[in-house]
């Protein structure tokens, strides 16, 4: 039985074994090999998309001016396809296979900590462009990350309901499928109690769902001063399009999930006057941020740049600036190097590493107007 | 081959397995991390597709939901380690807790096998489908295993003597239970129900067994899973991982266990050769299913079978 | 006088507002060989689904051994002792000759679950007996040559008596046969009835027999009961049966034309 | 009483895409007996096929949010994605006709991963989501606290369009005496002397441009159209079609409701909002269970 079966079963996987190791290369020395691992297929590939063009325009930027260390840098990006699993095989490929110095990734949280011990493990700095779980850092001393955490963000947007937009009574509409909606949801609630404020309702949805009606009119029949939706752009649209249909007329606020041209493409008048956090404003920010939305408007056929892509393109030049000061393209010293930062200027403003290893940087609020995102405040941490 | 040989075979595949686990792991020997990280996810494949092959090959039913059972038995042993020792240093209940994970799953298979006798073809796909579904909701929504973000900080207990030995044991149970006497009842609800009912064998019995050991190893696959990627989380139990087995199970052949062994171990390497490809991986993946069905459906590595008599 | 074997009671069931089987009463005894012949739709395969339990009766009892059947499932039934085949041949497809009786050999079968897995010496003396009935049977009805071959590519007669043998193979009490001589040439409808004959005799058992050949039934059986439209129109030896006005009217006239071979439904 | 009264109009505003839906799965289960899971992406490229019609049509007609537009635009799409569903059926599915239904079923799960992936390539149209231009002016009306709009009533006008003339088609012209033919006995009917490729060429058409429709009233609805927006709907919409009946029109639009309205409810109620992914699931399988006809369906007996 097991002779006949072994007979039958080795050629094809001897074959597929032979595929897998043919693609061993030895690298050569010229390059820095920087690792990035990004949902470009599958259900959030919009937004792993918009962090790679970032992080790639970002490469383009520093190997046209010289490279680093007198070396190019080479970006070797993996695609997980969404898919939970498949992140973990990205990494060790990266780290084990391509011998990768650091590595980029991931705008979902969920994917980062899937790749967080890994990395952790095989002493391999990792740097997060957009995952705000506080857990992701604590996975260890070589995860690191450029955005804010859930709590910081979630507590800016509950002291502002309180404070600018006067709201005692907020009904929360939670993406359920999300953890990053659900971090922010938990923190603003913990802060929004504490500034003597009643959650009204509190509502839950699925990311990808196009249909939030049931929902928002029980919100509605809440009553609420305002709605905190810690969504991405693309539910958040039709949120408040639906929002606005059934005469819901109180703001809508939400996290840096919303920072993006399409929210205004999609949600037309029916955005106009709600706020959100997010890293910069475009409006009010200086040379840094105009000259990276002119440079990925030129390299990306004039598609204008959403956070992730700030953040994916600040992550690289944070790697970059670490090697530079670690003066090696050692995984040790530029942990080091990169645990060190103080005053990294990043086109989603200063940041500072603190000893978890978070990105500590302002936030600034902004205002739906006129069809444009306007500045309204900034909110040091 | 004789029947007592079996036995033999199997203790000598999980010794071989405990010897290679011990070189693959060793620091200095060892295979690199990415090689070893997918040679135990191959074997994870090996023992999704070989159990999954027991409902939807061996007795002919339609399963869209392993993924769901994998899902019951990863979160269950991941949340055993985690309260028996958060640090891992508790390899010993590694065995208890996967052990733990397979007969959850066992049960969640007693509940999708029992609607199973009202319902054939594809309203039983539809019902495994939303079985899957209805699973990773829960989870979601369950804060104890950190619903949307995930389980994380599972300990890394799975090796490859582990994963191998299992998937042995895997294609050892299978095949020992489809060509006993008594298996050959599953064959029988495969080829004909209405006949394999009239010759005295409990069609019922036979189905919902079969969903419960398919169930079991997939659990005992999810335990593994698990402890080797070290974060679990609900969307990774979706729809489209229960297609992925069912896929290794069709492109091997319905029933044919070596068939789907290789195809388990290929569909898993071969998706990593083709990175450089990945932006059409996805899609020549969707073509090679409908090719699949109509060049060859009755699976790539199906060549004849040969039940004779006594052997 | 001993209770009959099985025993029908008004047995009814509609399909929607079709009544498929009506009011039917009948027995068929130990060791007996009863026909049952009608018109193509007059309910044959019906009444023999009711009494396999494939469907339920919607009015009326069946009785086997004296226990009642209603709401016991086929595979229970089996277990009690009814064996059936089917009009459209049903084998198991993708097993062998040997398999085929070796699958209906589950209720006779000492050795589980368990012991499948732990292969040891239960396992080992169950097989073994398994076997030993398997070959016997083979051998007695001269196909232990095919053993190995898919059963779905043996020769239609053969196929036929395979699945008769596979019947017997579950020791039944009461053999159902659905059509067995359809689609035979004459030897072959010869040779089936020495082989019903032999079954009878060698095993002791009651036949209940579907056919339309009115050859096979009246050589073979003792007694022979006409359906027509769902209803008992007649029942009675094959010579009472041949002079029944009710029969000749409704029946023989069609008997004539099935003589030639009607096309199985 | 206000609050319900919206409730009911947001649950028939979502039950009748469903119900939509759930006609063309119906209609192409009930001729050929399998899912068709591309159901699902048809519906998706229907509201794509608008999308990048939009413009064209208003330029032609010298101005956008025209009702003749909105009907060419309609048509042609639906057209666009009848040829499509024709196509389709006769490339991945007239292949295996004869082979297991389970065949077929992979082979139309295999065509809707196909056209997802396919889509979502960046040269296709890409996993972002894109604004689906206003086909119709649009007004808003309020009813005391009541608000709908006149998507909300164009929609269930529609779904009921479409149900009368299925209805019309299926029971009144000879196309569909033949459409009931192939269903009852494919075999019965060709001897009988009905085309039954064509039959089933034109049902698959039929369902095709039907869930075109649905695509773009879905897209209308909530104007950011993805290539993964049909997976959803097309779920609920076959849990739909089961719940009715599968094979029966009303059931079908019976069962669309039902499910959208019960969803809406309940997607209302804090504590299970969160779980109304697995409702819907919830409900199919108890239907399942308790009355595998659905609603409005017959009972079948399998013949031994």
């Amino acid at each position: 039985m097991l002779v006949r079966f072994l007979s039958r079963a080795a050629l094809p996987l001897g074959a597929s074994f032979a595929l897998l190791l043919a693609g061993c290369s030895g690298g050569g020395s010229d390059t820095i090999k920087v690792g990035e691992f990004a949902s470009l297929t599958g259900k959030e590939a919009t937004f792993g998309t918009s962090s790679h063009e970032g992080t790639l325009l970002a490469f383009e930027e520093i190997n046209a001016a010289g490279g680093l260390l007198g070396k190019k840098l080479e970006l070797i990006t993996e695609d997980n396809q969404t898919k939970p699993g498949e992140t973990a095989n990205a990494v060790n490929k990266l780290i084990a296979k391509d011998g990768v110095v650091a590595l980029l990734g991931e705008v979902a949280s969920g994917r980062s900590l899937e790749a967080a011990p890994i990395c952790q493990q095989s002493k391999i700095p990792m740097i997060s462009p957009a995952s705000t779980n506080p857990q992701v850092t604590q996975t260890g001393d070589y995860i690191f990350r450029v955005c804010f955490i859930d709590p910081f963000q979630g507590t800016v947007m509950a002291n502002f309901a309180t404070n600018t937009l006067k709201a005692r009574k907020v009904a929360i509409f939670t993406d359920v499928k999300s953890d990053y909606s659900k971090g922010l949801a938990k923190y603003f609630k913990e802060r929004f109690a504490a500034n003597q404020g009643t959650i009204v309702a509190e509502l839950d949805f699925n990311g990808g769902d196009k249909d939030f009606k049931g929902q928002l009119t029980a919100i509605k029949a809440a009553a609420p001063d305002g709605v905190f939706v810690p969504g991405y752009y693309t539910d958040v649209a039709l949120i408040c399009i639906q929002a606005k249909q059934l005469g819901l007329n109180v703001p809508l606020f939400g996290g840096d999930g919303w920072e993006s041209q399409t929210l205004l493409e999609i949600g037309k008048e029916a955005v106009e006057g709600h706020y959100f956090s997010t890293h910069y404003a475009a409006d009010a920010a200086g040379d840094k941020v105009t000259a990276f939305v002119a440079a990925y408007k030129k390299r990306f056929n004039g598609k204008v740049p959403d956070a992730m892509a700030a953040l994916g393109y600040d992550s690289a030049f944070f790697l970059a600036d670490g090697i530079k000061r670690a003066a090696a393209a050692e995984p040790a010293k530029i942990r080091d190097a990169l645990a060190a930062t103080t005053a990294f200027d990043a086109v989603t403003g200063q940041i500072a590493m603190n000893a978890q290893r978070d990105a500590v940087k302002s936030a600034v609020i902004l205002q739906v107007k006129n069809g444009a995102f306007k500045y309204v405040e900034t909110v040091k941490p | 081959m004789s029947r007592s040989g079996a036995k033999r075979w199997l203790l000598l595949g999980i010794a071989l397995a405990a010897v290679a686990s011990y070189f693959a792991h060793s620091p200095e020997l060892g295979l690199n991390r990415y090689y070893l990280g997918v040679t135990i996810d191959a074997g994870i494949a090996i023992i999704l597709a070989v159990s999954l092959n027991l409902i939807n090959g061996h007795t002919g039913q339609f399963s869209l939901g392993h993924a769901g059972f994998m899902a019951v038995g990863g979160y269950t042993a991941a949340k055993i380690s985690l309260l028996v020792s958060p640090a891992g240093e508790a390899a010993w209940c590694f065995p208890l807790a996967l052990l733990a994970g397979g007969l959850l799953a066992a049960v969640a298979g007693l509940l999708v096998g029992i609607p199973s006798l009202r319902l054939r073809g594809d309203y039983l796909a539809i019902v495994t489908l939303g079985f899957g579904e209805i699973i990773r909701v829960a989870v979601q929504n369950m804060d104890s295993v950190g619903a949307a973000s995930g389980l994380k900080g599972i300990p890394k207990y799975t090796t490859l003597g582990w994963t191998f030995g299992l998937a042995a044991f895997t294609i050892y149970v299978i095949t020992a239970l489809v060509n006993s006497t008594y298996g050959r009842g599953f064959i029988a609800v495969h080829d004909d129900e209405v006949a394999a009912e009239s010759m005295g064998i409990p069609t019922t019995r036979y189905k919902v067994t079969a969903f419960v050991i398919g169930a079991f190893f997939a659990g005992i696959a999810g335990g593994l899973y698990a402890h080797h990627k070290q974060f679990l989380s609900p969307t990774g139990f979706d729809f489209l991982k229960s297609i992925d087995i069912v896929v290794m199970v069709i492109l091997g052949g319905m029933g044919r266990t070596a068939g789907v062994v290789a195809a388990a171990v290929i569909l898993t390497l071969l998706p990593e050769s083709l990175r450089a490809f990945a932006e059409y991986r996805m899609i020549s993946y969707s073509l090679l299913i409908i090719l699949l069905m109509m060049l060859r459906p009755q699976g790539l590595f199906a060549f004849s079978r040969k039940s004779g008599g006594a052997r | 006088m001993s209770a009959p074997l099985l025993q029908l009671e008004e047995a009814t069931i509609q399909f929607g507002g079709l009544t498929a089987v009506s009011a039917f009463t009948t027995t068929v005894a130990d060791n007996e060989l009863v026909g049952l012949i009608g018109p193509n739709g007059a309910g044959k395969t019906t009444a023999f689904n009711l009494i396999t339990g494939v469907y339920q009766p919607t009015s009326g009892s069946i009785r086997f051994a004296g226990q009642l059947t209603a709401g016991l499932k086929p595979s229970q039934l089996t277990r009690l002792g009814i064996a059936r085949t089917f009009q459209n041949i049903r084998l198991f497809g993708s097993m062998s000759v040997f398999d085929n009786i070796r699958a209906a050999t589950q209720l006779h079968r000492r050795h589980g679950i368990l012991d499948a897995l732990w292969r040891g010496r239960a396992y080992r003396t169950g097989e073994q007996d398994v076997e030993n009935r398997v070959m016997e049977l083979l051998e007695i009805f001269s196909l232990e040559k095919q053993r190995g071959e898919l059963a779905t590519s043996l020769p239609y007669g053969d196929q036929r008596r395979l699945e008769i043998v596979r019947a017997l193979a579950t020791k039944p009490r009461l053999l159902l046969l659905d059509e067995p001589a359809a689609g035979m040439n004459p030897t072959e409808k010869d040779d089936l009835m020495r082989l019903i004959r032999f079954v009878k005799d060698r095993y002791q058992i009651a036949v209940l027999l579907v056919e339309h050949d009115m050859k096979v039934v009246m050589g073979i059986c003792q007694r022979i009961a006409v359906l027509e439209y769902g209803r008992k129109i007649a029942e009675g030896s094959p010579l009472e049966i041949q002079r029944h006005p009710k029969v000749i009217e409704a029946y023989l006239g069609a008997a004539v034309a099935t003589e030639k071979e009607a096309p199985d439904a | 009483m206000d609050w319900l009264l919206q409730q009911s109009i947001n649950g028939l505003g979502l039950g009748s895409i469903y119900a939509l839906i759930a006609l063309g799965y119906t209609m192409v289960y009930g001729v050929l007996r399998f899912i068709n899971f591309a159901h699902s992406d048809i519906l998706m490229l229907g509201a794509f096929a608008a999308f990048y019609l939009e413009p064209q049509v208003s330029r032609l007609l010298g101005g956008p949010e025209s009702v003749l537009g909105a009907i060419l635009i309609a048509a042609l799409a639906a057209g666009l994605c009848a040829l499509l569903g024709i196509l389709i059926e006769f490339l991945a599915y007239r292949p295996l006709r004869q082979r297991p239904r389970l065949a077929v079923l992979i082979t139309a799960i295999g065509v809707s991963l196909f056209i997802e992936f396919t889509a979502q390539h960046d040269k296709v149209f890409s996993a972002k989501t894109q604004f689906f231009p206003r086909l119709l002016p649009e007004h808003t009306f309020q009813w005391g606290q009541v608000f709908f709009s006149s998507t909300d009533l164009l929609v269930p006008a529609v779904t009921a369009l479409m149900l009368g003339a299925m209805w019309f088609i299926v029971q009144k012209t000879r196309t569909g005496t033949a459409m009931r033919a192939v269903s009852f006995n494919q075999q019965a009917a060709s001897l009988m002397g009905v085309n039954v490729n064509r039959i089933i060429s034109f049902t698959f058409g039929l369902g095709s441009a039907l869930a075109a429709i649905a695509g773009i009233l879905y897209a209308m609805k909530a104007p950011g159209i993805e290539p993964l927006m049909g997976v959803q709907p097309g779920l609920r919409a076959f849990i739909a079609a089961v719940l009715g009946g599968i094979g029966n029109l009303p059931g079908a639009v019976v069962g669309g409701l039902v499910l959208g309205i019960l969803e809406t409810f309940l997607g209302g109620i804090p504590w299970l909002s969160s779980y109304r992914d697995g409702i819907a699931f919830a409900i199919l399988i108890l239907i399942l269970l308790f009355k595998p006809a659905g609603l409005l369906g017959k009972a079948t007996v399998e013949k031994v």
